[in-house]
Formats: C-alpha cells, structure tokens, sequence
C-alpha cells in the first residue's frame, strides 16, 4: 500500500499549503473542503480557498460564500471565493483613493479616471486579481493551512509559471529604477547635494515582489507545499492526468498525490441480482483502476466511493472527509 | 411553465443555425454533448466540423483516433465529420513576434536607445495572449471555415473560461476601442509635437499597431454579428442531474444573456433511467441516487424546464468511441418531454 | 519630476532672501556650475530619461497602444506615474531633429 | 601701447553695447515679459526643459561657446595689423555677436524651444531645412578637420603638453569613474581630476615627447577621438569636458590677469597696426570677418543657444544676460587673445616661423611669464589649454557628426548601417576630416570653416528676422546684419575655393611632398566643398528671402 493521504500529512508537519489541480467536474471542489474539514476538526485552522472561477464552494457548503470574504462556515474552517470582478472595483478604488492621497486632490483628471476605468476590460485582468489574492491571504499567514482549488488545467498551470515571469519582470523594471536612480544621485552629487534618493516606485516593486517571491517559494517548496490531483477510474481521467503529469515535472513540481474519486463500490457485484447496468459499470471502473493502479501507484492517496447522494452539505463533506483520511483504501458506502 | 421543444425539433425548426456551442462546468459531457450534435448533423449529410476550444483537448481520446495538431482531420468512421483540436501555441508565437517587432519598431521610432531585447522578452509573456489566441482562434473558424462547413459545433471549456471566451467579444471591444483611442491620442500628439507634419502623417497612415487594432476590431465586429444572431448561432448548456452543474448553469445562462449570446437550450446528461433503478430487486444503492435524482429533476423542472432540449441517460460503460458516440446522438435526437428514458 | 530640482527651487528662494553678498557668492557659484558640470548634469539627465521612458513604457505601455505589463500592476504603479505621464509623452513624440541633438 | 588697454577698451563699448543698445532693442523689438512662461516651464520634463537661475545658464553658454574661435581667430591680425581686427571684434560684437546669439535665443524660446532644423522647416522650408544639413555636414568635418589638425599641431610643437593632455583625459576618466562608480563627491572626484593634470604637466615637461611629423600626432588625436566617439558618453567624453574646463578656465583667468598686469610687466603691444588691405591670404574683407569669427560673431553659437539654453531660460528676460552676456564677455577673451599674438614683436614671429597660430602661446607665455615665472611649465600649460579647447569640442562634434549621419541616412538602410553609427560614422568622419587636414592649406582651412560658420550665422539672423516680420516688429537691426553676413560669407566661400582650385597648380607642402596628387586631389575637393556650401547657403538664403517677403506682407 502506497502512503495514504493521512500518513502523508502526518509525516508533513511544515506543510502550509495543499492544492487540488487538475481537470474540472472530478471531485476537487469537494476534495478541498473534505481536507480543509478534516484539519479543522484535527485543531488546526485550515482556510479552504476557491480560485476556480466557477465557483462551487457555495454550493458545496450551501451558503453564499461567493465574493463575502473570508467566511466560517463551521467552527475553526474558513471559506473563501473571491469575486474576482468585485476585487478589480475594490482594487480600481484604492488606486483612485491613493491618487487622491498623493496629490491631495479631490477630483482624479479625466484621463487617468479613464485609464483606471477601462483597465479591468484587460482580458488579464480577472487573472491577475484572483492570483494577488492568493497571493496576498497567502502573505498574511493568519492560517494554518491553505487549501487551494485550482481551477482546470492551462490556468492553474499558468498561476505557478506566472511568479516566474512576473518575478523577470521585476527584476528588469528594478534594473531600469536602479539605473535611473544612480545618474539621479550623481546628478545630485554634482550639484554639491548628498541626496539619497529614495524611489517610492522602487519600493512599490519591491513589495509586488516581495509577495510574488513569497508565494512562488511557498508553492515550489515541497515541505511546505503539497500538488494533489484527483482522477476517476475512467479512461480519458487517466490521459489527462498523465498529461498533468508531465507539464508538473516541466514546472518542476512534484507530485504529492492522487485521490481516486467516484469508485462504485466493488461490493455491490455481491449481489447475485445486480443489474446489468451496475455490473457492467462496476467492471469497467474495476479495469480502469487496474490501470491507475500499474501508473500511479506510488502516488495514490485515498480512494473515494461514488456515493449515493451529491456530496455537498456539512454532513456529506465529513462522510467524504472520513473516507478520504480515515479509511482510505475503503470504498464502500455506509 | 411552457413544455420544452425537443431538440429535434428545435433543429428543424431552425435550419438556418450554424454555430453551435456546448458549456458546462467541468466533467459534465460537454465534448460527448458537442460530439453527440456534430455526428448528428453528419449522420443527415451535413459538412461538419467539431472543433474543440478546450486548453486540454480530448476529442482524440474520445474518438478514439488522432485528431491532435491543431489542423482539421476527417473524422474516421463518420461521413463528412471533420474535427479540429484548436491549438493556441503558433498563434501565440506569433503575437510574440508581432510584439516584439512593434516594440523594436517603436523604442527605435522614439529613439530610445536601450537594448530591447530583454524587455521584448518579457513584454511577450503577457497571459493574456493565451486567451486572446483562443479568442482569435475560434474567431478564425467562424469566419474562414464557415462557408466551407454547413454546421460548426465548438467544444468550450469549463464554464468559466468559456464565459470568458464568449465575453471576450464584448470585453475585447471596450478593451480595443480603448487602445485604438490611446493610439489616436498618441499619434495625434506625435502630429501636434512634430515640425514636419505630413511625415508624421504619413507615419501614422503607416502605423502598424493601428493596423492591426483596426484589423481586430473588424474582425470582432463580423464575429459578433454572427455570435448574437440567434438564426445563426446557439449556445447549448450541459449539466448533469445533480445540484451543483444546475447551479452553475442557472449562472451561466444569465452571463450568457447578458453577452447577448443566442441560447440554444440545455442537454441533461447522465440521468440514471427510472426502468433500472426502480426495477423488483433493484439495488439500494441505485435507488437512493434515482431518489435524489429525482429530487434535482424536480430542480431542472422548475428552474430550466423550458430550455431542456434533451436529457441523456447514463451509460454503463464511458463514452468512447464512434459507436457510442452514434448511440447517444440517437438518445439525444429521440428524447421527448414526458418519455421516461 | 526629481527630487533634486524641487531642492534646487528651495535654494532658489534663499537666494532671494539674501543680502548683495550672498548673491554675488551665488553668482559667482553659479557661473562656475554652469561653466564646468552643468552640460554633464544634462547629459545625466537625458540618460536617465531614456530610462525613465523605458519604465514608463512597460508600465504604461497601453496608454500609447503597447500591452505590456499585465495591467494590474499597471494600476498599481499608475499613483507614482501620474506626475510623469504629460511630459512622458510629450517628450516621447516630440519629433527630434540632429539639431536637438548637439546638448 | 598697453594690451590693457585693448581690455579696457572692450569694457567700455561691450558695456556701451549692454547698456545702451542691447537694453534699448531688447525693450523695443522682443519685449520679453517675466510673466510669460518660458518653454523651460510650459514643457518641464526636469531633463531637457527645467528652468535654471541667470548664472547658471551664463556659464552654461559661454562654456559652450568659448572655443578655439575667439582664441586663434585673431592670428589673422598679424597680415593685416591689429587695428582693422580690434574694430572687427568691438564693432562686429557690438552691432551683430551678441545680438545674433540673444536673438536666437529668444526664437527658439519663443517657437516652444525648437532648434535650428525644424525652425528653418517651419519659418522657411522644407528645403531650407535639408540644406541647413547638408550644410551642416559639411560644417561639422570642417570643424573636425580644423581641430584635429590644429590639436596635433599643437603636439607638434609643444612636446611638453603630450604627456599633460594624455593625463588629462586620465584624470577625465579617473574622476567620472570616481563620481559615477565610486559614488564619490563631486568636490573630491574633481580634486582628483586636476591632481592628475597637475602631475601630467609636470610630467610633460620633465619628459617631453618629440617627433617631428605631423601625420603620427594626426593619429595619435583620432586614437583619442575614437576612443571618445565610440566609448560610453559617461566614461570618457562627458568627464574629459568636465574636468577640461578648469584649466580652460584657469587659462583664461591667467590671460586676463597677464593683460592687466601688461603696464607693470611693460609687455607692450609691438604689432603694427595696420598692414595693408591685401595679404598673403587674400583681401581684409571678406576675410578678416571670417576669420575672427566667435569673437565677433559665429555660427555654432546659435546651435548653443537654441538647443542648449533655450530649453532652461527660467524667465524671458534672462535671455540678455545669457545670450547677449556671454556673447560680449566672449568678445574680452577675443580681444585677449588679439593681445597676446600683438605683443610678439616681428621678430619674434619671424623665429616662430612665420604666421602660425602657435604664436599665441608665445604671446601668452610673454604676458604672464614675467608675474609668475616657471616658463616650461606656462608653455606646456599653454600647449595643453590650445590642445583642450580643440579636443573637447571635436570630441562633441565626433559624437554630433554620427548621430547626423544617422539622421541623414535614416531613409537609406543600407547606407545608415555603414555610417549611421558610432563605429562607422566615427571612422568615416576622421577619415574625411583627417583627408581634408592633410592638404596643407591649413590657412585656407581655416577661413573655410569660418566662411562656413559666419554663414550659419548669418541664416539664423535670417530665421530671426523672418520670425520678427511675421509678429510684427522691426526687422532692420537682424536684417542688416543678416545680408551683411551672408554676402561676406558667400564671398569668403568662393574665395576660399578659387584658392584651393588655384593650390591644386603650385602646391606643394612639407608633409604633402611626398603625395602631390592626393594633395592635388584634396585641393580639388576642397575647392568644391566651398562650391557646395557657397550653393546651400545660396539656396537657405534665397528661400529666406521669399519667406520673408511673405512674411512682411502676409503676416
């Protein structure tokens, strides 16, 4: 038996963040929550943070959830989905309210309002917000742990690829800031001023960096950062996860695990009246997980039943939750 | 509540549609759905064309042939079905380029006399080129394989990136006319600001980022005319009988609307048939997922009814394979309201 | 604008002040700056412009039609930009010619 | 006859000029308003356009046009005696020099401080403005030309001064790398600067570095050239200017202090007044007034004040002190530099060789010697003060040629990547200039650049006078001297080139003997050089004159 989910974490202590990639629709929503529930009742203070911009936390807990902040939906387990078009209009308005603090001005020139308006029409912008929010939960550390769902394929992967090129991006706008900064001083040297010069913008950088930095770092470093992905025993779950696989080693992140989802439960076939349906069903999931078994051994973590009824609610997330750290390699339905 | 129109229908009764979208949220057959409607067409001896949008594409694993490189392939085993799984990585080489080559042109025309490279380099890995080249894409085979094919259904991502693809058409407009006003502004300036007025004209009737925004929102705009005309084009939703994908196409219909997008209708997938789980001797297991079921068909009944156009039944086995393909095209066609499947 | 010129205006001003000593003391001071390092405080200056626009060009790059830095992060350097953007430009499609270019 | 009273002379009528006339047109025809925003501040970008105080800008402008001009300008006294150059350089100053430089000073200021390029485009036309660069052009290689030659000259003749001007441009470098990478003040950067000249003085004339011919000091100034041209700005050129300025300085201190000492030293002025209308060179007029040119009157002063200077004038009326007063206080250094070649007795001139311009050191060292003493080292410093002037301004007219070249070119890929950089622009420049150094014709050279630069002159007082007919105001006192420019330009042009035409028949120098052809041949060239400028200015002054017309009839 490969190491299960539980002997995992339990042999992480200095984990801080978990994340759920992978293909839409196979369980991830739900598999965060169950894993943010089950740090929650183990006495840490998980915060189970939705970047999928299809946003199904609400659903999954059923409470609105959706662009209301940080939320508690059960003791010590915190929520979070952001409203990505809700955080560009706070964003447009700090940037407005630090004009206005700057140059102590009331009305903001017409341009520039324009320029700030018309900004969040960007095709980026969505993408950018909902990552400095990530990033900025992330740099606050009023968590213990943080549980990410990230959204389907080429996005997530571009969230992580993105701290890279922001981080180049910096560096070169720095450079450029330096430079300048250094004719200013000798400019100032020459007129007989020992100015120093202190760049406001300079500082600005630095502090983008500094968090892009602190995430990049978080999530690339394997002790405090944990990859799951969550597959279901059918055949194109197994391409696109070995897929997966090879565009994490080309981030050059490693694989924590895998969670095997939506398994019929074997048992069933006991019954000599099953119908040819669930028969069938049951053996094609059943050659499949051979499969997953040959591939991803080392990798798996849980299995998880299909259940009978949608997992969503309290109750359900805790029945997923025992499932996936209690008795993980059981999937029968209780 | 108005009867839903089945889609047979509906097609019928609409022979001018040639666009068609399938959406969801994730993992709830939006590819069998698309796949299901373009062998359909074929199969009555339409020219077809089935292009996945997704940044994940799995049309190859789901016909099981290789339909990957980003160029239109007949689909085997079907007549006239073609299938495209669009890529995005040429294009978005080649904006890198374009790019590169403005900025080049541009810290040269300014006179800025800085290596360029570095910055290019990075100015290049904009993220949002990788939406704007799906955009360009899709925009692409409408406009250039339209007339080549009597029906064209796209595959979308998951829902929110294709709200995002669809509403790139009204995003990128305010975004485009913006930089089509900054670069007037800017050009302009370079008229006021410069002695030799006519070569500065000259320059600007010359300008190749005007061009090319003003290429782009041509394009947009042809694309757009065809995207909200609803004798042309519809969206079709997918969701499976289950709280959550109904709750998001609930939302997505509203985006949708909101983007002035023709909707087509929704496909219900995965429904467990009453015949098997309600059957003497059924397992328990069966019946408790019919009884919650049923619960959210009730859902769909009040909140959707209307705009279902079919409801697929749960197979045994996964759909791969033309031959599955061909049997949930069937079940898609024959269902009607009030048929128990 | 830099911050050494808004020092330069305060000097400016103390020199108003002054008595007929303090002036000649910076006149003849001046005389001697302008004479020996003030073409190279220019030339600085110019160099440090080129920069400046450089920065301004990937940060605001789209204000001139150039996507360049993804625009949250414009937005978030805009504040500091504002005073720069009119004479950015200005200077950036102020059409130059050889005869601009001797100092 | 004391040099003193050449300077008190000067004094008094450039006072005169200031106080009186200069005063009463700037009131009656410009009328600057304090209030009125200047370019400096409707543009303030804190890097070209940024207002600065009166004396800054002063020292700004007489820096950027104290060159060799007034300097070696007054040679040509000694053919035609001194008197005819001292009324040129006070009556030329008074009526034309400062009112040349302070009024294109205030077009540009006027016209959003736009230079000499798109104001000719705009206030002529569009052809007056490509043959001000074409005219350029050829300007800057003879600019070039005369300095490299006259530098290496000056190498020649001055062993001592070899090794003090390589520790200059070390001590240039050293102290730029002080203040830019060693973030060191600029007190002490500069401290250091003129240690090392001071050790490089020392030095050269301890061990002075001799070799007879000319065309290896040739290569030895456009090593230092290139290497100026091709380095970073911040490295080599920008410093070497800089600290190259306080020996400038100092030297000219020193003449002014030798010129007023003259009645206690009894150096007295020994030339004779007047020699004649007719000399070796050709007649007075035109060529006394080309000759003697930035004292009286000069060209490169209007590319100073429109492109340096216009940008930073804090209030209009600062544009009198600093363009009309660092014109006039140009015009003392002249009449110094008149002073220092008078006090050498015919004799003297005769052991000197003749009519050379390395007879102001002689002059100089004659003038100061006797207060200071340490003759050598007041030789070298001499050497090295003619040397630098030469050097700093070819080292930025090495730099402003290529970047013309690119400009020129900019329509003609292919050719641009040849010439339109520093690598190749520098190259083919001192090539060219350095071709052009070696007819021998220095003399002719000589009054061909100022042919040159009195015309460029002469078409900006034009532009000046255009701009005043189009908003109204008198136009008499540019006019006037405007065509009395341009007819004696012209003039001296032609000259200049009938003589060269003539050298191709009879020349033949010491350093050409062993090349008669390409001697013949440079000649040739030169010849149509003076052709090609006497053209392009005919062309800018034709154009001028129609723009004019219209002005004054259209408004």
């Amino acid at each position: 038996m490969p190491k299960s989910l539980k002997e995992f974490f339990d042999a992480s202590p200095e984990l801080r963040i978990v994340v759920y990639a992978g293909k839409g629709g196979l369980g991830k929503t739900t598999a965060s929550a169950a894993t943010a529930y089950w740090f929650s009742k183990r006495g840490k203070k998980p915060l189970c943070f939705s970047t999928d911009p299809q946003a199904s936390l609400s659903d999954i807990f059923e409470r609105d959830i959706f662009g209301k902040g940080v939320i508690e939906v059960a003791p010590s387990l915190y929520v979070v989905e952001i409203d990505a078009d809700k955080r560009i209009a706070e964003f447009q308005e700090e940037v407005r309210a630090k004009i206005r603090e700057l140059y102590k001005i009331e009305k903001i020139p017409d341009e520039i309002d324009e320029y700030i308006r018309t900004a969040a029409a960007e095709p980026a912008m969505h993408e950018s917000a909902t990552y400095d929010a990530m990033a900025e939960l992330l740099a606050k550390g009023e968590y213990d742990i943080y549980i990410f769902d990230m959204p389907p394929f080429g996005h997530g992967v571009r969230m992580i690829s993105m701290a890279q090129i922001l981080d180049a991006w910096i560096d070169k706008m720095e450079e450029t800031r330096r430079k300048a900064a250094e004719y200013e001083e000798a400019v100032a040297r020459l007129k007989g001023l020992s100015a120093k010069t202190e760049d406001e913008v300079l500082v600005e950088l630095r502090e983008i960096r500094r968090k892009l930095d602190f995430f990049r770092e978080s999530l690339t470093n394997p002790k405090t950062c944990a990859f799951f992905m969550v597959i279901i025993p059918e055949k194109m779950a197994i391409l696109d996860t070995e897929r997966a696989l090879e565009m994490f080693d080309k981030l050059g992140i490693k694989l924590s695990g895998i969670i095997v989802n939506q398994i019929y439960p074997p048992s069933l076939l006991e019954n000599p009246n099953i119908s040819t349906f669930l028969k069938n069903r049951i053996e094609m999931q059943q050659k499949y997980m051979k499969v997953i078994w040959e591939k991803f051994e080392e990798y798996i973590r849980a299995l998880v039943p299909m259940f009978d009824r949608e997992p969503k609610g309290l109750d359900m997330i805790a029945k997923v939750a025992e499932h996936m750290f209690e008795r993980p390699w059981e999937v029968d339905v209780i | 509540m108005s009867e839903p129109v089945p889609l047979a229908e509906y097609l019928a009764s609409k022979p001018s549609l040639k666009f068609f979208f399938t959406g969801g949220k994730g993992g709830v057959g939006k590819t069998v759905c698309a796949a299901g409607l373009a062998y359909h067409f074929a199969e009555s001896g339409e020219k077809t064309l089935l292009a996945s949008l997704n940044p994940v594409h799995s049309l190859s694993s789901l016909f099981e042939q290789e339909l990957w490189g980003g160029v239109i392939k007949p689909v085997e085993g079907v007549r006239n079905l073609y299938a495209i799984e669009v890529d995005i990585k040429d294009r978005v080489e080649a904006y890198k380029r374009q790019l590169a080559e403005k900025l080049r042109w541009f810290l040269k025309w300014a006179d800025i006399p800085v290596k360029a490279e570095p910055f290019i380099e990075i100015a290049a890995t904009n993220p949002a080129f990788e939406e704007s080249a799906m955009f360009d894409n899709m925009i692409d085979i409408m406009l250039k394989e339209g007339e080549n094919y009597d029906k064209i259904v796209f595959d979308c991502a998951a829902v929110a990136n294709a709200v995002r693809l669809l509403g790139l058409s009204k995003i990128y407009d305010l975004w485009l006319d913006r930089m089509i006003k900054s670069r007037e502004e800017a050009l302009s300036l370079r008229v006021r600001l410069s002695f030799r007025k006519d070569k500065a004209m000259e320059e600007i009737r010359k300008d190749p980022m005007m061009r090319d925004l003003m290429d782009m929102r041509e394009r947009i705009k042809e694309a757009k005319k065809i995207f909200n005309n609803p004798d042309r084009t519809a969206f079709f939703f997918v969701t499976l009988p289950l709280a959550l994908p109904i709750s998001v196409v609930k939302r997505f219909i509203d985006m949708v609307k909101g983007f002035d997008i023709p909707v087509g209708g929704v496909f219900v997938n995965g429904v467990l048939p009453k015949a098997l789980a309600m059957r003497e001797g059924a397992e328990d297991y069966l019946k408790n997922k019919y009884m919650e079921q049923e619960g959210y068909m009730g859902m769909i009944r009040r909140d959707l009814w209307p705009l279902v156009r079919a409801m697929i039944p749960l197979y045994e086995s996964e759909i791969v394979g033309v031959k599955m393909i061909a049997k949930l095209a069937d079940d898609m066609m024959k269902w009607k309201p009030g048929v128990e499947i | 604008m830099p911050k050494w010129f808004k020092r330069e205006r305060k000097e400016e001003k103390r020199e108003e002040e002054g008595g007929v000593k303090k002036e000649v003391k910076e006149a003849v001071k001046g005389v001697f700056y302008g004479m020996a390092s003030h073409g190279m405080v220019r030339y600085m200056l110019k160099t440090r412009m080129y920069l400046e626009h450089l920065f301004m060009l990937i940060t605001l790059g789209d204000m001139l039609g150039f996507p360049i830095l993804p625009p949250y992060y414009s937005l978030k350097l805009l504040p500091y930009a504002i005073p720069h953007i009119k004479t950015w430009k200005r200077s950036l499609f102020r059409e130059r010619d050889v005869t601009d270019l001797l100092y | 006859m004391y040099p003193i009273w050449f300077v008190i002379l000067g004094v008094i009528v450039y006072g005169l000029a200031y106080f009186t006339y200069a005063k009463w047109y700037d009131k009656h025809v410009w009328e600057p308003d304090p209030k009125k925003p200047t370019p400096a501040h409707t543009y303030m970008d804190g890097i070209t356009f940024f207002p600065v105080s009166k004396y800054v800008l002063y020292g700004f402008q007489f820096k950027g046009i104290a060159g060799l001009g007034p300097i070696l300008g007054p040679f040509i006294a000694l053919m035609y005696g001194w008197v005819p150059a001292l009324i040129w350089i006070l009556l030329g100053n008074f009526f034309i020099g400062w009112i040349h430089d302070y009024s294109s000073l205030m077009l540009s200021v006027r016209n959003e401080g736009k230079t000499m390029g798109p104001l000719s485009y705009e206030l002529i036309s569009p052809r007056a403005r490509r043959a001000l660069l074409g005219f350029l052009v050829f300007y800057l290689i003879l600019i070039l030309a005369v300095f490299m030659v006259l530098c290496s000259l000056f190498f020649k003749v001055y062993p001592a001064s070899v090794l003090a001007m390589i520790f200059l441009v070390l001590g240039g470098v050293v102290s730029g790398a002080l203040l830019y990478k060693a973030k060191m003040g600029v007190g002490t950067s500069t401290l250091v600067g003129i240690i090392i000249i001071i050790i490089g003085i020392i030095l050269g004339v301890q061990v002075p570095i001799k070799h007879p011919s000319l065309a290896l000091w040739m290569v030895f100034t456009s090593i230092i050239l290139f290497i100026a041209a091709v380095t970073p700005l911040m490295w080599v050129t920008q410093p070497v200017v800089y600290v190259a300025s306080f020996p400038a300085i100092f030297g000219i201190l020193l003449l002014f202090i030798g010129a007023l000492a003259s009645p206690a030293t009894g150096v007295r002025i020994e030339q004779p007044g007047y020699l004649g209308f007719m000399a070796k060179a050709g007649p007075m007029w035109p060529l006394l007034t080309v000759s003697i040119a930035c004292g009286a009157i000069s060209g490169w002063h209007s590319l100073i004040s429109t492109s340096g200077s216009a940008s930073q004038l804090d209030v209009e009326t600062d544009a009198l002190p600093v363009g009309g007063g660092a014109m006039l206080t140009e015009g003392l250094l002249a009449l110094m530099s008149l002073a220092a070649y008078m006090v050498l007795t015919p004799g003297e001139i005769k052991e000197l060789g003749g009519v050379k311009w390395t007879c102001l050191v002689h002059g100089a060292k004659k003038l100061i010697v006797p207060i200071t003493g340490g003759e050598p080292y007041i030789e070298a410093f001499y050497g090295l003060w003619l040397e630098l002037y030469a050097l700093t301004i070819a080292m930025i007219v090495i730099r402003f040629l290529w970047l013309t070249f690119g400009e020129i070119t900019a329509g003609v890929p292919p050719l641009r990547v040849i010439i339109g950089n520093k690598w190749g622009g520098s190259i083919i420049g001192l090539l060219v200039a350095g071709a052009f150094a070696y007819t021998g014709a220095w003399i002719n050279l000589w009054l061909l650049f100022g042919g040159s630069n009195q015309l460029l002159a002469g078409l900006a007082l034009i532009l000046v006078t255009i701009y005043l007919a189009k908003v109204k105001k008198p136009t008499i006192y540019t006019l006037a001297p405007a065509a009395f420019m341009i007819v004696t330009c012209e003039a001296a042009l032609l000259w200049e080139a009938k003589d060269f035409f003539l050298k191709m028949g009879q020349l033949v120098k010491p350093p050409m003997k062993a090349g008669t052809l390409a001697a013949k041949a440079l000649n040739f060239i030169f010849g149509v050089v003076g052709i090609v400028l006497f053209i392009l200015g005919l062309l800018v002054a034709i154009d001028a004159i129609k723009a004019y017309r219209k002005a004054k009839a259209g408004g």
